[in-house]
């Protein structure tokens, strides 16, 4: 365990900026938080976590794929890919660094996805404890400590100091290149602190919610369920809940006439859509309920069932606060854990 | 810059849009104290025959009435051509029409001196 | 021939009513009157034809201006149609000025078959405003260029 | 709350209609829901309406009014204003449904209390002028007034245009302009200010359609958007240009039949003030063809699908609108 | 996959001089889909059409792309081509490469390298085009002329003579027009109502002709073949059917002192009137401005004395609707205002006239009998100074003038040269002693027989033509005019002492055609004559199909020419008619009923209420069935503007020819 006086953040941050581009939130005009590129000035955000999810560095709205140059009747195929740059994203809370882990099952299993997979090998992680957490907050109910995140470098913030410790080689390789800054230190200040959130999260409003029910064999039972129907009348088929969600990574491959070639790109794609997974004979989910079912089936069922029961929700509780109606995982998850 | 340019500068006018109907002589109340008419005017200076004007009395026998411009059906505002050569004549070096030494004989107890000074004003550079 | 290549030569897109604009162009045409060749003229029915849609399209694919040509009010071959296009122009181009984007890039034109004329000196100055501008940066999509 | 549950029990009661369209409470007291009602029990179990209930509920009328059966719904003014639009555009089948009127004092607007550094709200409760806050670290008071959104602050009408029955006072249209000074605040930027101000507005678009699906006016059976046959459509927007075409298209698309109604803004993940575009139109339209509110009536002609004679030109907007 | 084929034309030197066709063709060839690229020295020529067909037929050309001259020129003569060697006339497209490129653009290089795009856009055009097979429509087998002039009537009896029936719509109580006030024509001198009036009796006599006077057209909707047309029968107060056309009311009126718009206001006429001895319908009408009864509900005396009970003060204007399988304009002209004019003294002299007023001093049942005289001495012609002796004609009043402010008009009126050699002849002839002056700019006489007409007057009748426009008329005290004028040949200023001068005053259209042009939706230039669909080519016909030209409504003419052009519209209308069916343009509007929301905002904005709704039966996407209320086109009225395809926001609405798509490929091929 390292420390260094939080007076000496910006000394930190300019370190680390010096040898890769550093990435933090910071507050926005309209005072909400977001990830930004640090430069010298930048003032790491309060808040407790950004409106949009951390996937965007490894996952991003939107990634060209590769270009068609057309000449005539001449197509060429040209590989845009380059060498990425390293990078740091600082400051990602609990939930948004377990998401990486849902992310890397399904992108880094074979076939690995390259541009995935390089963006992952360039970043290094280093997350945040949380001090506050908000009545939206659920990480716990899927094993997440708030108070000891994952990432490759962990870091907390207590009685004016900036404790950090890594993780993982990547972690250590990051600790090493700012140890001109540190001073050993033990991790006392972080347990009482941690101590502290433990006790805040208890009594979190959904800290106690139950996933068990879908823990139980009971696909089936749950896809069929009449509950669907209620639940999703009033969704709107946005896509809000799926584009600030860390861990939804549904994508579509769309090719853009340049006028002089095509551009292939990806981009994020939304099971809440009504052309979501549109083929030649039309769609495979025709109504809303049925859309609305596959995003939740997905997170609370399909997804454990094929990763050793390892949820696809990390408890942000992003998709709470932004729903324009207001209907969201926890709703769901209460109304079958209820039976 | 040759003389037709100029005329054409200062006046402003385009004489191509003369169809010659010749109206602006028909109304012009000087037109019998003139050598050469208003339309005249107009077409010596379309082709560029603009010596014999420099030197010709007509030039102030044009009251700058407007009557020709106010008739003319195609607008092309002969009086301003007229006006047009007299400042061509009256620019070149000692060509003033009204010298200082000339005022005096011209003084009589009826002419209101706001004209000579007008006169003065407008026939020397 | 001699071209300068620095000097910007801005692409300008017309949009030509079919009954009177692009007429108008034609009687330019036959009388000769010079327009540059950065003018690309579309023929479309009648000036309500035009989307803004595809005003948008022109400015992504590099166009830096885009001109709307149509019979003067009162005279529209379907009636009415310029009248539409005159609210929903004026409303779009109010809009592309409220988003900062520069209004001079859009303009509207009432040019009939019999002003050839007026069409090539419309062209004139549009082109020269727009070259005035520079190149379209806040319209633009980088896909597009080469 | 309780005497519109009364009514609404009596109306399913006596058949007059067969379904409840309201407010349908959640979690915490403002995570409201909008849900379709079958039963006096229904009701009493979760139907809510209070200073928190901010969803327009005139949208799933498309929906709801082709289904069988009569259907009642809870409008407020706001509300009442996109019904009679999308009753003008033959969307809802007026036969069908039961309008009751609801009156409205402004929407207390969650981010806007949170954007004051207030965090872990687990409930808000208004008495109509002060606001209670309870959450997880304390609770805190503040005047009503400062928890409204910009759409509600500068409210433009409390009054009904349409209804079949109303609850409560009728309220007055507001025409102090209040609602164009942000606006005009744009307006008299600088080009460059302006581009600034909205390229860093809509850079933060992640395209969630939130704006779009919630909107009354944006009701078409297929976007041009979605539409692979368009020639326009997008997913995410992948670079500026496609984030400004997709907000100037939409607004042109509702340009002269959006009612202001506000929600494009209330639900925007990423808080860009999408209303400001729509009320750009709306300010555009009264000074160029005369005052016009769309929804205020079902019958009279949208802007742009009328014309005079002596219209303004668009070259007005060279010698108007803003600095040079 | 599109096969298609690109034809550079040259079109002599006119697009080969700035165009390098051969590198067009060349360029084009590359691109993607083409599989056929040549240039040809003229394309519109019989060889250059048979190599598009042959090129169809051998190369099983999809789509065809003509690079030439305007397709206002040839669209359809290669749409012909296609359509005889198998392809669909409307998978043809041209690049106007000759009046929208190779004539404006001096510079080879940047005008090639402009066809190029411009072809490359059609290219991208063409491929996107459907092949469009055009509907059929209905002909009305009726016509209407609108003006019952000398055009009116003779495209009336034209159309008449062919079999079909036809309406005349006059807006005066009488057909006739301003011939009727004309006292004789040239070249000829023959008596203008001698020739008229048979023709005005022909037309009330012709059981295929309808005449509605004192009409007007209160509003036209339809398309070509079945206009639909409301006319305001204006009320007369006089039952037409009954009145005689005795002139007994005329007789007692006691109402004398109306002016008189037949003579020009130079006599006056009774409250209840008769316009001229020959008048067609012959029936009295009631003017309500003068009428005592109808004023002040007391008199009566018309009533009281109609033998045949004709008078009815209580009748009302009636509409009548009508349909028309074609409409002709003829509209005729009017004298302008000369009021501005004020060098010319027309108000401050009663003896300052127009040329219109001449006619009717001359004319034997003018206010003078025929007997010219100063319309000072009006009433007292015996005075032996109501004779003019020195007479002043003055041309060009209003005509050739660009001074609009003033009401003057910068074409020529073409009539007045020679009108004014007719009344100075006239003039020379039957008064001798009359010295008669003409002030004349150019003297125009292109016609036959025009230019030794106007030498007679000079040669045989003495008239004095001086060349140079008089500057000012003023009237002196002893009641003569002092006419003030420039001779441009003996190069002074005259001054006549003229008794009577008489101003040429420019003609233009009647007031009442913009209005008319409105609803017909014809167009009209800056001086309000209607526009012809091609000024060389249609002369007759206007640029919207179903309405034609006849007279001066569509520039300035005489009377035979106005009366050749009668004709000439009469045989387009023939044409029309004869026709049982009219292939429409299939370049219209349709709905998509799967995207249609139903809204109605293109209903509001389709000038020809070509678009209904009808709730219709969908599966939706989830397999329930809704009704939802769709859009669709009637294909027979649609004109294809494509309003309704941009008030459209789900894009449901698009148009055929002109797709979305299809303008989007030409806008990327263009910015490409």
């Amino acid at each position: 365990m390292f420390r260094l006086p939080v007076s000496k953040i910006d000394d930190l941050f300019g370190t680390i900026a010096s040898s890769r581009t550093l990435y933090l939130p910071v507050d926005g005009n309209d005072g909400r938080a977001k990830y930004d590129k640090w430069s010298e000035g930048t003032k790491m955000s309060d808040k407790l976590n950004t409106v949009r999810s951390a996937k965007s560095f490894f996952f991003p709205q939107t990634t060209n794929i590769c270009d068609f140059n057309v000449n005539g009747a001449n197509v060429e195929v040209v590989d845009i890919r380059e060498e990425s740059e390293d990078f740091v994203v600082f400051g990602v809370r609990a939930c948004d660094a377990r998401s990486f882990t849902i992310l890397d099952k399904v992108f880094l299993a074979e076939p690995v996805d390259s541009y995935y997979a390089t963006r992952r090998e360039h970043g290094t992680v280093v997350t945040m404890a949380c001090s506050e957490p908000e009545e939206n907050c659920f990480c716990n109910v899927f094993g997440i400590d708030a108070a000891a995140p994952e990432g490759d470098a962990t870091c907390w913030i207590a009685d004016g100091y900036l404790y950090i410790t890594s993780n993982n080689e990547k972690g250590e390789k990051f600790v090493e290149s700012i140890s001109a800054l540190l001073e050993e230190t033990d991790d006392s200040a972080v347990k009482a602190q941690q101590e502290t959130i433990h006790g805040i999260v208890e009594k979190l409003p959904f800290g106690k919610v139950s996933t068990d029910h879908f823990r139980k064999n009971t696909l089936l039972e749950i896809f069929n369920s009449e509950k669907w129907e209620k639940l999703s009348e009033s969704c709107l088929g946005c896509g809000t809940c799926t584009f600030v969600c860390p861990t939804c990574q549904c994508y579509d491959i769309k090719d853009f006439d340049t006028g002089h070639g095509i551009k292939r790109y990806r981009t994020w794609d939304s099971c809440m859509y009504a052309d979501f997974t549109k083929m030649a004979h039309g769609n495979s989910r025709n109504a809303q309920m049925q859309r609305f079912r596959q995003r939740f089936m997905h997170k609370l069922v399909y997804f454990p069932d094929n990763n050793n029961g390892e949820f696809g929700c990390v408890g942000c509780g992003r998709c709470l606060s932004r729903c324009p109606i207001s209907m969201n995982i926890i709703k769901v998850i209460k109304e079958f854990g209820e039976e | 810059m040759d003389k037709r340019e100029e005329v054409l500068l200062i006046s402003g006018v385009d004489v191509l849009k003369c169809m010659r109907c010749g109206k602006c002589s028909a109304t012009c109340p000087s037109y019998d104290e003139m050598e050469y008419h208003p339309h005249q005017f107009v077409y010596m200076v379309e082709t560029g025959n603009i010596e014999p004007l420099l030197s010709s009395e007509s030039l102030y026998k044009c009251l700058s009435c407007f009557a020709c411009v106010e008739r003319c059906p195609r607008g092309v505002e002969p009086a301003k051509v007229v006006e047009a050569v007299r400042l061509s004549a009256i620019r070149q070096k000692g060509a003033n029409h009204l010298k200082a030494e000339n005022v005096p004989e011209l003084i009589d107890d009826d002419t209101p001196q706001q004209l000579l000074m007008s006169a003065f004003r407008k026939y020397s550079k | 021939m001699q071209v300068n290549d620095t000097q910007f030569k801005p692409l300008i897109v017309a949009f030509c009513c079919n009954w009177c604009s692009y007429a108008g162009a034609d009687l330019a045409g036959t009388n000769r009157l010079n327009y540059p060749a950065d003018v690309k003229i579309i023929r479309v029915p009648c000036s309500c034809r035009v989307n803004p849609m595809f005003i948008l399209r022109a400015f992504q694919r590099g166009a830096d201006g885009v001109i709307l040509c149509g019979c003067h009010p009162g005279d529209c071959h379907y009636t009415s149609g310029n009248y539409f296009t005159r609210r929903r122009m004026t409303l779009l181009f109010s809009m592309l000025d409220f988003m900062g984007i520069e209004k001079e890039r859009t303009r509207v034109e009432w040019v009939s078959a019999a002003e050839g004329a007026k069409f090539a000196k419309t062209m004139n100055e549009f082109v020269e405003a727009v070259t005035k501008l520079g190149e379209n940066k806040r319209l633009e999509d980088l896909r597009c260029k080469k | 709350m309780q005497e519109m549950i009364d009514r609404a029990k009596e109306l399913l009661a006596d058949g007059t209609v067969d379904r409840v369209v309201g407010w349908r409470s959640g979690e915490f007291s403002y995570d409201i829901t909008p849900g379709v009602f079958r039963s006096a029990e229904e009701l009493d179990e979760s139907f809510i309406y209070n200073d928190l209930c901010a969803p327009n509920l005139s949208k799933y009328l498309i929906k709801e009014s082709r289904k069988e059966g009569k259907l009642l719904v809870f409008l407020k003014p706001c509300d009442t204003y996109s019904f009679n639009q999308l009753l003008k555009e033959h969307r809802i089948l007026r036969e069908n449904v039961y309008v009751i009127a609801v009156p409205c004092t402004g929407k207390i607007d969650v981010d806007t209390i949170k954007d004051k550094g207030i965090k872990g709200i687990t409930s808000i409760e208004s008495d109509g002028e002060t606001v209670t806050i309870h959450t997880l670290y304390g609770d805190k008071t503040m005047p009503k007034a400062e928890t409204l959104g910009d759409k509600c602050r500068t409210c433009k009408s409390k009054k009904h245009v349409v209804y079949d029955e109303i609850i409560g006072e009728d309220g007055e249209v507001n025409n102090d302009g209040a609602r164009f000074e942000l606006v005009e605040k744009l307006e008299n930027m600088t080009p460059d200010e302006r581009f600034e101000f909205w390229r860093n507005e809509l850079s933060k678009c992640i395209r969630c359609n939130a704006c779009r699906n919630v909107c009354p006016a944006c009701s078409c059976e297929n976007c041009v958007f979605d539409n692979p046959n368009s020639g326009i459509q997008q997913r995410a927007a992948v670079n500026s240009f496609e984030e400004n075409m997709f907000h100037l298209i939409r607004s042109f698309h509702v340009a002269g039949r959006c009612t202001d109604c506000g929600e494009c803004t209330r639900v925007c993940p990423q808080n860009i003030p999408l209303h400001l575009i729509n009320r750009k139109y709306i300010k555009d339209i009264n000074e160029f063809y005369g005052d016009y509110q769309a929804g205020e009536d079902a019958m009279s002609r949208a802007p742009l699908n009328a014309y005079t004679f002596d219209d303004c030109e668009p070259g007005i907007v060279y010698s108007r609108g803003g600095k040079a | 996959m599109h096969r298609i084929g690109v034809f550079v034309c040259h079109c002599g030197t006119n697009i080969a001089a700035t165009v390098d066709v051969k590198a067009v063709a060349e360029e084009m060839g590359r691109q993607p889909n083409v599989v056929f690229a040549a240039d040809y020295p003229y394309m519109c020529s019989e060889a250059g059409q048979n190599l598009v067909q042959d090129t169809i037929r051998e190369q099983r050309l999809t789509g065809v792309v003509v690079c030439s001259c305007s397709p206002r020129m040839h669209e359809a003569t290669f749409r012909k081509a296609a359509a005889k060697a198998g392809l669909n006339p409307y998978m043809v497209e041209i690049a106007n490469i000759r009046e929208q490129c190779s004539w404006i653009h001096k510079d080879k290089v940047s005008g090639t390298e402009k066809a190029m795009i411009l072809a490359r856009a059609a290219v991208a055009k063409v491929q996107l085009n459907a092949p469009l097979t055009p509907g059929t429509s209905p002909v009305t087998k009726r016509a209407l002329v609108i003006g019952g002039g000398i055009a009116g009537i003779q495209t009336a009896l034209d159309i008449a003579d062919a079999g079909f029936d036809v309406d005349i719509v006059e807006k005066q109580p009488t057909i006739g027009g301003k011939m009727t006030q004309i006292d004789k024509t040239f070249p000829t001198l023959d008596c203008a109502s001698c020739i008229l009036t048979p023709k005005m009796v022909d037309c009330a006599q012709n059981e295929k002709i309808h005449i509605y006077a004192f009409s007007e057209v209160e509003s036209v909707s339809g398309f070509v073949g079945n206009f639909s047309v409301k006319i305001r029968k204006k009320a007369r107060f006089v039952d037409a059917s009954k009145c005689t056309g005795c002139g007994e009311c005329v007789e007692k009126c006691p109402m004398k002192k109306v002016p008189n718009e037949f003579n020009m206001g130079l006599d006056n006429r009774k409250a209840i009137y008769i316009p001229f001895a020959q008048a067609v319908p012959k029936v009295a009408t009631i003017d309500p401005n003068y009428c005592l009864m109808l004023k002040n509900g007391k008199c009566g005396m018309c009533s009281k004395v109609c033998g045949a009970n004709a008078i009815d003060y209580k009748q009302q204007d009636e509409i009548i609707e009508e349909k028309y399988g074609a409409i002709v304009a003829a509209t005729g002209y009017n004298p302008i205002n000369i009021d501005k004019f004020d060098e010319f003294a027309y108000h401050q002299s009663p003896d300052v006239i127009t040329s219109l007023e001449l006619e009717r001093l001359m004319n034997a049942a003018g206010p003078s009998n025929g007997t010219l005289v100063r319309p000072s001495y009006l009433n007292k012609q015996d005075d032996h100074n109501a004779h003019p002796k020195k007479i002043v004609f003055v041309q060009c009043v209003g005509s050739r003038s660009t001074c609009s402010e003033k009401g003057a008009k910068e074409y020529c009126s073409k009539i007045c040269c020679m009108y004014t050699a007719k009344h100075a002849m006239l003039i020379r002839d039957k008064y001798p002693d009359t010295e008669v002056y003409v002030f004349y700019i150019d003297v125009r006489t292109p016609g036959k027989l025009f230019d030794e007409f106007y030498r007679r007057a000079v040669e045989q009748y003495g008239v004095h033509y001086i060349k140079g426009m008089v500057g000012k008329v003023a009237p002196k005290a002893d009641g003569t005019l002092d006419v003030q004028a420039s001779d441009l040949i003996s190069n002074e200023q005259l001054h006549i002492n003229a008794d009577l001068v008489v101003l040429a005053t420019s003609i233009e259209p009647d007031k009442t055609a913009r209005s008319l042009a409105t609803m017909l939706t014809a167009s009209m230039d800056t001086n309000d004559f209607f526009t012809e669909a091609h000024p060389k080519l249609r002369p007759v016909e206007s640029p919207t199909a179903g309405v034609f030209l006849s007279g001066v409504c569509q520039g300035p003419k005489d009377i035979p020419e106005t009366v050749t052009q009668a004709g000439a519209a009469a045989a387009k209308v023939i044409g029309l008619l004869a026709k049982d069916k009219l292939v429409g343009n299939p370049c219209i509007a349709h709905s998509d009923e799967l995207m249609c929301n139903g809204c109605s905002s293109c209903e509001k904005v389709c000038p020809y209420g070509a678009i209904s709704y009808e709730d219709k039966e969908f599966r939706q996407p989830d397999r329930t069935v809704a009704i939802r209320r769709v859009a669709s086109v009637n294909p027979a009225v649609c004109q294809g503007c494509g309003a309704c395809t941009v008030a459209c926001p789900s894009g449901a609405m698009d148009l055929y020819g002109f797709s979305n798509n299809q303008i989007m490929a030409e806008v990327d091929a263009i910015c490409r």
